[in-house]
């Protein structure tokens, strides 16, 4: 299990070859399952600039460690993989990635999905966009239901 | 004794701070806290840590801990 | 929407990126959801030296396309892509690679397990394991249930 | 009429072939084909194809048809 915050772009395609190389051995998994959230140019029918992502050091790693733990768990995965940014993103830049194994689809579908909605819940990270019509900053004010 | 308090994003702003110290010995639970640093009614929607994991406003407070107050996440 | 049946190994994550760059802008979308199935060098109890995957040409291009048609339009997604080998698979390398793209994460992840769910029920492929014990080939019987 | 039969996986390896022809008038249905060409009772677990569609043994063929009879499928 590996929880990442990063204040610079990454590639998550790079982080789940160079993570799996690292961490698994080929023929002992069978499922993979992976979900990238990337920075639209468009949020709420207004056009986005930029956005700033605040979050709380030292309880968000602990937040995500604590919620992956226990997905991890549940579901008998043999690893997981989170990568999430911080400070200024700009439009179509990667935010999150969560990259799950197991050995049968089940497991690992289940995982992505309840990982990522236990992030957006309650991982303390707080977005403000910056309007492309310079009517200033706006908190994002809450996150729109994912199931 | 005393407690370190943390505001985070629209909160600290409305706040107008975002690490504060208390020292107080009428301070029970998160509760006090929370009046004592805003003097402000509870907000409904307002989330809190304390010494770093989620906790309710009834949680009971000792001296040296850190107690954080914040809006909804909206990450991932 | 891309579907291509395989006869040598891929890297799942070269098509994605591959991909995304011709078909997507940046910035257009906020979700990407993927699924890699790999052949596992164990199944139902024994060690598996390799597979053949028979298919039925012309019916399973057919199949696959319909059944991400229908998942592409029903959950709204901006693309989507299906590759899946066919032939000689070995341990360790992948057989399916699923992946969608939409604007909000809810349409991707339910596309995602949808057109996986479609494909392993429906799509015209059949999986024969050769044992490493040299007790001969097997079919494969069934695929496990995934939800 | 002429319809083309064709087998798949496991199918193929109890029928013995991978594909046959079958010039027949009392032919009607897909049912008609599999017992025309197998001369065996319908397997329940039996999937079909019809011009490279999924069909039913009561879907009637026409001259030129492909019918095709397969295992339950195990991709992805």
């Amino acid at each position: 299990m590996h929880i990442e915050l990063r204040d610079q772009c990454f590639d998550p395609w790079a982080e789940i070859t160079g993570f799996r190389d690292r961490m698994l051995s080929p023929g002992q998994y069978g499922a993979c399952a992976v979900f990238v959230g990337t920075m639209r140019d468009y949020n709420d029918g207004d056009r986005v600039r930029s956005m700033y992502l605040e979050h709380y050091p030292g309880m968000t790693e602990k937040q995500l460690e604590s919620l992956v733990d226990a997905s991890c768990e549940t579901n008998n995965l043999m690893e997981a993989l989170v990568v999430h940014r911080v400070g200024s993103v700009n439009p179509g830049e990667d935010i999150v990635l969560v990259a799950v194994w197991s050995a049968h689809r089940k497991a690992s579908f289940d995982a992505c999905r309840e990982i990522m909605e236990a992030l957006k819940s309650t991982a303390p990270f707080w977005k403000k966009e910056t309007l492309d019509d310079q009517s200033g900053d706006r908190w994002v004010h809450r996150n729109t239901p994912g199931s | 004794m005393t407690i370190n308090v943390r505001f985070f994003a629209s909160l600290r702003e409305r706040i107008g701070v975002a690490r504060t110290e208390i020292e107080a010995d009428s301070v029970n639970d998160v509760r006090d806290v929370w009046l004592a640093v805003s003097h402000q009614p509870v907000d409904e929607e307002m989330l809190v840590a304390l010494n770093r994991n989620y906790a309710s406003l009834d949680h009971t407070v000792t001296d040296g801990d850190e107690v954080a107050f914040f809006p909804p996440v909206t990450g991932g």
